[in-house]
C-alpha cells in the first residue's frame, strides 16, 4: 500500500508539473505579445517594453520557464493589475466559496445520483426505472447555464421563493448547488445503474445466494461494494469538473467565487489572476484526484495488494 | 533441401519470457520465464505431443516456434534455417509453411468476415500462392477435405457450431500449403464427441498431406493418442522426453508418473493395479521458480541436491531422456497393459 | 425403502432467449438418498448446470424459469413455497461448489469473512467466533496456514486453494445435499486430483448426498455411486456406475465411451459419434438423438422414448432409447 | 465447455459454460430491439431536422446581426412586425427576431460541433491507435499527456485557452478539439489493445500479415462501431461546451452569434422578455438530447460494454 500510495503521489506532483507547463506554454506560445495581451491595444510602445523587461520576455524560453517554476513553487504569480494585490492570495480568498459550491454539489449528486441509479437497476426497464433514465437523458442535455437562467426565471423572478444571486445564507446556495449538481446526477445514475446490472451477473453473486443469505443482503452487501469501485473514481474526476463547472454556474447566480473572479480577470486581462484561478483549481482537482486513488485502493484490494 | 533424417522443426536451448504488468497500474511487475532452455526435434510427418499443467510454458513455446512471441535466446530451426536469424523475405518464405490452430473456435475466427473470406485471406496475404481467380474453388476443396459443406462457404463464424468452426480454423491453417501445423489445445475447448471427430480429421490429414503436427494439450489421453513422441513440460522445462510408448508406459520423472496417475479414467476398475499418486501443494508461480530442479516443492523424492543442483535432460536409465537425479521406473506402471 | 432425501420429478425448465424459446431442462427425474453421490453427466447444452441451478433457485430470472415438475426435499416441494422461503435452505441443508472458484468468489472481501459470514448470517455467531470457525474449516479442507491466510483476499490464493476455499464454504454449515458444479474444471489434472479427493473425503465424513455434475466420465468414476446422463435437456440413461459404463443402454452414452481417447491399450481410431448436438430450438417430438444415432429406425423419428428398463439391471439401470436392448447387448467398441 | 489454458490473464468465459442463454438481462427481447430501432429513428430524424434548418432557415429567414429595429423590441412569441412578418419566437433588445437568430445559431453550433469533431476524432483516433498498436514509450508519451490533460477540467481549459486566443469560430475549434481529443485517444486504444491480441488477429498474423493488413482489415474494422458511438456521444457534448463559452462571451464573435450568445443577451431581461434565453435553451437541449439518445441507442446496438462511458 505503502508503494501504491507513493507511486500515485508521485504522479501527482507529476501531473501538476505537467499542467503548470501547459498553463506557460499556453500563454508564451500563442500568437500575439503577452505583454500586448496583457497591456490592451492602446499601449504605447514604451509601455510594452517595460512590461516585457520587467516579465522577463527577453530572455530565452528556457530561462523564462526556469524563472517561472521557481515563481510557481513559492506560490508568486506576481500581483493582480486591477487589485494591486498577490494575485494568488485574491484568489485563495474567493477559494472557500467556490469549494462550498462544489461540496453541496457534490453531496447532492452523490445522494441523489447512487440512489437513482440503485432503484434503476433493481426496477430495471419498469416505470421507475424509465423516468429516472430520462431525467438522467435531460440533466446531461441540457446546458446548465441556461438550467441557471431557467430556475432563476421561475424560482426567483416568478414565484419569489429564493434569491437569484449572490451568497449568503442557505437559500442562495440552493438553486447554484442544484444547478452545478445536475450533470453529476446523470452520470453517477448512468454509472450506478450499469454497474449494478454487471455486477449482479457476477459468479459470486450467485455464491452469495447459494449460502441462502437473503436478497436484501445479496445487493446491499456483495453487489454495491463492487459497483462502488467504478463510482469512486468517476466521482473524484467529477469533483474536478464541479470546480471547472463552477465557473459557469457562478456567473449566472453571480456567486463571488474563483470562476467569477476568473471571468471577470479574463475580461479585464488580469493574467496573473488568471494562471492563479487555473492553476489553484488544478491543483485542487489533482488533489482530490490523490483522495481518490487512496479510496479506490480501500475499496479493491486487487489494487491494494497488487496483483 | 534436407535429407529425410534431418528433422523438420528443431529447436536448442530456447529461451523467451515476458513482462508481467499489472492490469491496472501499468506497471512492470516482474518477467516470467515462460519457456527456459527447451530443446526438441521434430521429424517431418511425425507428431510431437507438448503436455504440461498451467504455467508449464507450452503455449508459449508454440508461440515462440510461430513467431508470435519473441524469443530470447536460442534456436529455432525449420527445414535447416534458423528462424530467428533469416532475413525477411525468406523468413516469410519459411514462416508460410508453418501453420497454427487455436484453441479457442469462438475467438479466432474474426466475426466480420465469411468463411471464404477468413480461408482466402492467406492468398491475399501472400500473393501468387493461389491465382485470384482460383480461390472460390480452393476454399470449396478446403471445405470439402475439412468435412465441412463446400456450399457453406458464404456463411459467418456464428452459424456454425463450435466443431464447425474449429474445421474452418484448420482449414485456413491449410490454405497455404504448411509442412508444420502447431495445433495448440486445438480441441480442449470441443466436447468429448466433437474432440473425438476433430482427432481423427487431423490424422486423415497428416496421413494425406504428409504433415507435421506439434500437438500442445493438457489432456494426455488425447496426446496419447495423437502423438508418435511426447515432451512433458513443467513450469518452463521438459522434464521428461520420449516415444508415446516409453512416456506412457515407462516414465520415470515423478512428475510425469504423477500426473499419469492422475488423469481420471472412466473405468477405475478395469485397471486394479493403477495407483493414485496425489501430489501435495500448487504449482508454484512461474514468476519465481524454485531453485534447482523446479518440481521439487512438490516431489516425494527431493532431497538436498534436487535444491541446489538443476538436472539435466538426460537419458539415465538407457531408455529416454528425463530431468531428474533420481529416476527410476514406477512400481506399478502409471498406465498399464 | 425410504422416502428419498431429495427427489426430482418432471422438472422442467425454460428459457426465454433473443431467438425464441429454448427447453433447457426437460422432464427431468431422478431421486437422491441420503449420503448417496449421483453424478450428471453431459456436454455442453445438455442442461445438467441448469438442473443444478434450479435446484438452487438460482436460475437467472426472469430469463429461465421453471415451466413444471416438482423438487421434493425432505417431504417439501421447493417449487411451491415462496423463493425467499427456498432461498433459507441454501447453506443449511444444500450447498454448492461452482465450476470457476475465482469468479466465484467476491473479489473485495477478506475469505475468511466470506466463509464466517454463514456462521455470522446464518447462525447469529459473533465476529470472532465466524472467525475462529473460518479458519478451522480452512485447515479442514486442506489450506495450508489457515489461521494467516483467513485474513487474505481471494486473487490471493491459487486456483485449487480457492477451490477450497469454495468447498470449506459449502459444508461450512453441514448441508445434507452437495452439489457441486464442474468443481475441478477450471483445474489442472494434479489439482483436480486433490480437490477430488478432498470432496470423497468430505462426503464420507458428514454423510452428504452429493450431486456432482461433470462432462468428464473419467472425473466422477472415482466417487459415484449412480450416474445419470443427459442430452439436450433430457436424461437419456441413469443407473449404477458400473451398469451404465460397462453394458451402456443407450448409443449417446455408447458413442462417448468410443469419443475418449484411451489412456492404456493399443492406439485405435477412435468412433466418434457423427453430427453435432441439435439445436434447442428446433427439437421435434423424437428422439433428440435420432439424426445422429446408427441404431435409429422409424419409431425414433417419430416418438420419442422414455426412460425403459435395460434387461441386465431392470431395476435400477435404465435407458431413453427404443433400442435399449440391443444396444446394451451388442458388442462394446474399444 | 471451459477447460484450463495456459492464459496469464484470467478469461470471463465461464459465464458461457453450460447454460443456453446470453447473461443478458432479459425482458421481451424483440420489444427491446424494436425499441433501440425506434430511437435510433426518432433521434435521427429530429437531428436531420436541425440540420436542414441550419441550412435552409438562414436563406428564408434573413438575420443581420448588426441590425436594430427600435420598434420591435421585446416583442412576444407571435407578434407581428412592421416589416410585414410574424416573430413566432418573438423578438429580442434590438427588435432582432429570436427565430431568425436560432436558424443561424444553429448553423454555427452545428459546424463547430462537426468541425471538431472531425479534428479531435482525427488527432485521437490517430494517437490512441500509435498508442495501443506500438505500444513502449510512444505509448507512454501520449498517455501521460492524456493524464495531464484531464487534470484540467476541460472546460477550464477550453476558457482559458480562449480567453488568450480571443473569440472566433476557428479558434472555438482548436480549443474544444485540444480539450476533446482525448476521449478519442482512449476509447481507441483501449479498442486497440482488445483487438490487437485477439486470436484471430493472431491468427492472420500467422498467416505472415504486415501491420497494415492487420490494422485495415482485422483490427480497424472491429473498432468503427464503438468509435461511431463515442463520436455521437462527444457531438452532444461538444454543441454544450461551444454553448458555454459563447454564453461566457469565449466563444464566437458577435458577428456570427450561437445559441449561447443569444441565451447569454436574454439574461438582463428575464423579468420582460422569458422567451429570449428560454426558446433558444429549449431549442439547443433538445438537439443535445437527439445526440445522447442516438448514443445510447446506437452503444446499446453495437457495444453494450461501452455503456459506463
Amino acid at each position: 500500500m505503502t508503494a501504491y500510495l507513493f507511486r500515485r503521489t508521485l504522479f501527482a506532483v507529476f501531473v501538476l508539473w505537467g499542467a503548470v507547463t501547459v498553463v506557460f506554454l499556453v500563454l508564451r506560445l500563442v500568437p500575439g505579445d503577452p505583454a500586448q495581451l496583457i497591456l490592451g491595444s492602446d499601449a504605447t510602445q514604451d509601455e510594452i517594453a517595460r512590461l516585457r523587461e520587467q516579465m522577463g520576455l527577453n530572455r530565452p524560453l528556457v530561462v523564462q520557464y526556469g524563472i517561472y517554476l521557481g515563481d510557481v513553487v513559492r506560490f508568486d504569480f506576481g500581483d493582480s493589475y486591477r487589485y494591486h494585490s498577490d494575485a494568488m492570495g485574491l484568489v485563495m480568498g474567493r477559494f472557500p466559496l467556490t469549494l462550498q459550491l462544489a461540496v453541496v454539489a457534490m453531496a447532492i449528486g452523490l445522494v441523489l445520483g447512487i440512489s437513482l441509479g440503485v432503484v434503476g437497476a433493481l426496477r430495471v426497464n419498469r416505470l421507475a426505472d424509465r423516468v429516472v433514465s430520462v431525467f438522467a437523458l435531460l440533466s446531461q442535455s441540457m446546458p446548465s447555464f441556461w438550467i441557471g437562467i431557467m430556475f432563476i426565471l421561475v424560482f426567483a423572478r416568478q414565484l419569489h421563493w429564493l434569491a437569484s444571486g449572490g451568497h449568503g445564507g442557505f437559500d442562495r446556495l440552493v438553486l447554484p448547488g442544484i444547478t452545478l449538481a445536475l450533470p453529476l446526477i446523470a452520470i453517477l445514475i448512468r454509472l450506478t445503474r450499469s454497474g449494478l446490472l454487471d455486477v449482479v451477473h457476477e459468479n459470486y453473486i450467485q455464491t452469495a445466494r447459494a449460502k441462502g443469505l437473503s436478497e436484501r443482503l445479496v445487493i446491499f452487501l456483495h453487489a454495491i461494494r463492487n459497483a462502488l469501485i467504478p463510482i469512486v473514481t468517476v466521482a473524484g474526476l467529477e469533483f474536478g469538473k464541479l470546480l471547472g463547472g463552477a465557473v459557469i454556474v457562478e456567473t449566472v447566480f453571480s456567486w463571488p467565487g474563483v470562476g467569477r473572479l476568473l471571468i471577470d480577470s479574463i475580461s479585464a486581462r488580469d493574467y496573473n489572476v488568471v494562471q492563479a484561478a487555473i492553476l489553484l483549481i488544478a491543483c485542487g482537482f489533482v488533489l482530490i484526484n490523490l483522495v481518490v486513488d487512496v479510496l479506490y485502493g480501500y475499496l479493491d484490494p486487487r489494487i491494494r495488494l497488487g496483483r | 533441401m534436407s535429407s529425410p533424417a534431418d528433422p523438420l522443426l528443431s529447436v536448442r536451448d530456447l529461451h523467451t519470457s515476458f513482462p508481467i504488468r499489472s492490469a491496472l497500474l501499468r506497471r512492470k511487475a516482474g518477467a516470467v520465464q515462460a519457456v527456459s532452455g527447451v530443446s526438441f526435434d521434430l521429424p517431418a510427418g511425425r507428431t510431437l505431443g507438448l503436455v504440461g499443467e498451467s504455467g508449464s510454458g507450452k503455449t508459449t513455446l508454440a508461440r515462440t516456434v510461430i513467431g508470435l512471441a519473441p524469443p530470447e535466446s536460442g534456436q529455432v530451426r525449420f527445414d535447416g534455417q534458423d528462424l530467428l536469424t533469416l532475413p525477411g523475405a525468406d523468413l516469410r518464405q519459411a514462416r508460410r509453411q508453418i501453420q497454427m490452430v487455436f484453441q479457442d473456435p469462438y475467438a479466432s475466427l474474426n466475426p466480420r468476415l465469411t468463411v471464404e473470406q477468413i480461408i482466402s485471406e492467406a492468398w491475399l496475404i501472400n500473393p501468387g500462392v493461389v491465382p485470384r481467380d482460383r480461390w472460390a474453388t480452393e476454399v470449396r476443396d478446403l471445405l470439402a477435405r475439412v468435412g465441412l459443406n463446400p456450399d457453406h462457404a458464404d456463411r459467418y463464424p456464428h452459424q456454425f457450431s463450435g466443431g464447425q468452426r474449429q474445421r474452418v480454423g484448420i482449414a485456413r491453417a491449410l490454405a497455404l500449403r504448411p509442412r508444420l501445423v502447431i495445433c495448440d489445445e486445438a480441441v480442449s475447448a470441443l466436447d468429448v464427441s466433437v474432440q473425438a471427430q476433430v482427432l481423427n480429421l487431423l490424422a486423415d490429414l497428416q496421413a494425406e498431406l504428409g504433415l507435421s503436427f506439434l500437438f500442445i494439450a493438457h489432456d494426455l489421453s488425447v496426446v496419447r493418442h495423437i502423438s508418435d513422441e511426447v515432451a512433458v513440460m513443467y513450469l518452463g522445462k521438459v522434464v521428461e522426453m520420449g516415444t508415446t510408448e516409453q512416456i506412457f508406459t515407462a516414465p520415470v520423472h515423478p512428475y510425469t508418473q504423477a500426473l499419469l496417475s492422475a488423469v481420471p479414467v472412466p473405468r477405475p476398475w478395469a485397471s486394479p493395479q493403477r495407483r493414485q499418486i496425489i501430489l501435495a501443494g500448487d504449482i508454484p508461480s512461474p514468476m519465481s521458480p524454485p531453485s534447482g530442479c523446479r518440481f521439487r516443492t512438490r516431489c516425494w523424492k527431493a532431497q538436498d541436491r534436487c535444491a541446489t543442483e538443476e538436472p539435466a535432460l538426460a537419458d539415465r536409465l538407457g531408455d529416454h531422456s528425463s530431468a531428474c537425479h533420481f529416476p527410476e521406473l514406477p512400481a506399478t506402471p502409471a498406465g498399464s497393459k | 425403502m425410504d422416502d428419498p432425501l431429495l427427489s426430482v420429478q418432471d422438472l422442467t425448465v425454460r428459457f426465454r432467449t433473443r431467438a425464441g424459446t429454448v427447453t433447457a431442462v426437460d422432464r427431468v427425474s431422478f431421486d437422491l438418498a441420503e449420503g448417496e453421490t449421483l453424478a450428471i453427466l453431459g456436454e455442453t447444452g445438455s442442461g445438467k448446470s441448469v438442473t443444478a441451478q434450479a435446484l438452487m433457485g438460482l436460475l437467472p430470472r426472469p430469463a429461465g424459469q421453471v415451466a413444471g415438475g416438482r423438487i421434493v426435499y425432505d417431504g417439501t416441494d421447493l417449487l411451491a413455497r415462496p423463493r425467499s422461503d427456498t432461498r433459507r435452505l441454501n447453506g443449511t441443508d444444500l450447498a454448492m461448489v461452482f465450476q470457476d472458484p475465482l469468479s466465484s468468489l467476491n473479489p473485495v472481501f477478506r475469505v475468511g469473512a466470506q466463509i464466517g459470514e454463514l456462521f455470522r448470517r446464518r447462525r447469529g455467531a459473533s465476529r470472532s467466533e465466524a472467525r475462529r470457525k473460518a479458519i478451522e474449516l480452512m485447515d479442514r479442507v486442506g489450506i495450508p496456514a489457515a489461521a494467516r491466510r483467513v485474513d487474505d483476499y481471494p486473487h490471493q490464493f491459487s486456483g485449487g486453494m480457492r477451490q477450497r476455499v469454495m468447498i470449506a464454504m459449502a459444508i461450512a454449515l453441514q448441508p445434507r445435499v452437495l452439489i457441486a458444479d464442474e468443481p475441478t474444471t477450471a483445474l489442472d489434472v494434479t489439482v483436480q486430483a486433490q480437490v477430488m479427493a478432498l470432496l470423497a473425503e468430505l462426503k464420507a465424513e458428514h454423510r452428504m448426498a452429493m450431486i456432482l455434475i461433470s462432462h468428464d466420465l473419467g472425473v466422477v468414476a472415482g466417487v459415484a455411486d449412480r450416474v445419470m446422463l443427459m442430452y439436450a435437456g433430457r436424461v437419456v440413461e441413469t443407473g449404477g456406475l458400473r451398469e451404465v459404463y460397462e453394458t451402456t443402454g443407450h448409443p449417446y452414452t455408447r458413442g462417448l465411451m468410443a469419443s475418449i481417447p484411451a489412456l492404456d491399450g493399443p492406439r485405435e481410431r477412435l468412433v466418434p459419434i457423427k453430427g453435432s448436438p441439435p439445436d434447442l430450438m428446433r427439437l421435434l417430438a423424437s428422439c433428440p438423438f435420432q439424426p445422429r444415432c446408427e441404431f435409429a429406425t422409424d419409431i425414433c423419428g417419430t416418438e420419442r422414448p422414455e426412460l425403459m428398463p435395460v434387461p441386465a439391471r431392470p431395476e435400477s439401470h435404465r435407458a431413453a432409447c427404443h433400442h435399449a436392448k440391443e444396444v446394451a447387448t451388442d458388442v462394446v467398441p474399444g | 465447455m471451459d477447460r484450463p489454458t495456459e492464459q496469464v490473464l484470467p478469461r470471463n468465459d465461464s459465464k458461457a459454460a453450460d447454460s443456453p442463454t446470453p447473461g443478458d438481462p432479459p425482458v421481451a427481447a424483440r420489444t427491446r430491439v424494436k425499441i433501440g430501432r425506434l430511437r435510433i429513428i426518432a433521434s435521427l430524424s429530429v437531428i436531420a431536422l436541425y440540420v436542414v434548418a441550419a441550412v435552409i432557415g438562414p436563406i428564408l429567414l434573413k438575420y443581420d446581426p448588426v441590425a436594430t429595429d427600435l420598434g420591435s423590441r421585446l416583442k412576444p412569441p407571435g407578434t407581428l412586425l412592421p416589416s410585414g412578418h410574424t416573430a413566432i419566437f418573438g423578438t429580442d433588445q434590438v427588435g432582432q427576431d429570436v427565430l431568425a437568430q436560432m436558424l443561424q445559431g444553429a448553423r454555427v453550433s452545428i459546424t463547430v460541433g462537426l468541425a471538431t469533431l472531425v479534428l479531435a476524432g482525427v488527432i485521437g483516433v490517430a494517437a490512441g491507435i500509435a498508442a495501443g498498436y506500438f505500444g513502449g514509450w510512444l505509448d507512454t508519451v501520449l498517455m501521460r499527456l492524456a493524464d495531464v490533460q484531464l487534470t484540467f477540467p476541460s472546460i477550464l481549459l477550453a476558457i482559458f485557452i480562449a480567453s488568450i486566443l480571443g473569440p472566433s469560430v476557428v479558434n472555438v475549434v482548436i480549443v474544444l478539439s485540444i480539450s476533446n481529443w482525448v476521449t478519442f485517444a482512449r476509447v481507441t486504444r483501449s479498442q486497440v489493445l482488445g483487438l490487437k491480441n485477439r486470436d484471430f488477429v493472431d491468427a492472420t498474423r500467422t498467416l505472415g500479415a504486415r501491420t497494415w493488413h492487420l490494422m485495415t482489415r482485422s483490427i480497424l474494422p472491429s473498432m468503427i462501431a464503438p468509435i461511431l458511438v463515442v463520436a455521437t456521444v462527444e457531438l452532444g457534448h461538444v454543441i454544450l461546451a461551444e454553448a458555454s463559452l459563447s454564453f461566457l462571451g469565449l466563444g464566437t464573435p458577435a458577428s456570427t452569434p450561437s445559441w449561447g450568445t443569444t441565451i447569454a443577451n436574454g439574461r438582463d431581461y428575464l423579468s420582460n422578455a422569458w422567451w429570449i434565453s428560454t426558446i433558444p435553451g429549449i431549442g439547443l437541449a433538445i438537439l443535445v438530447i437527439g445526440f445522447g439518445v442516438l448514443g445510447d441507442a446506437l452503444r446499446d446496438r453495437f457495444d453494450p460494454r461501452l455503456r459506463s462511458m
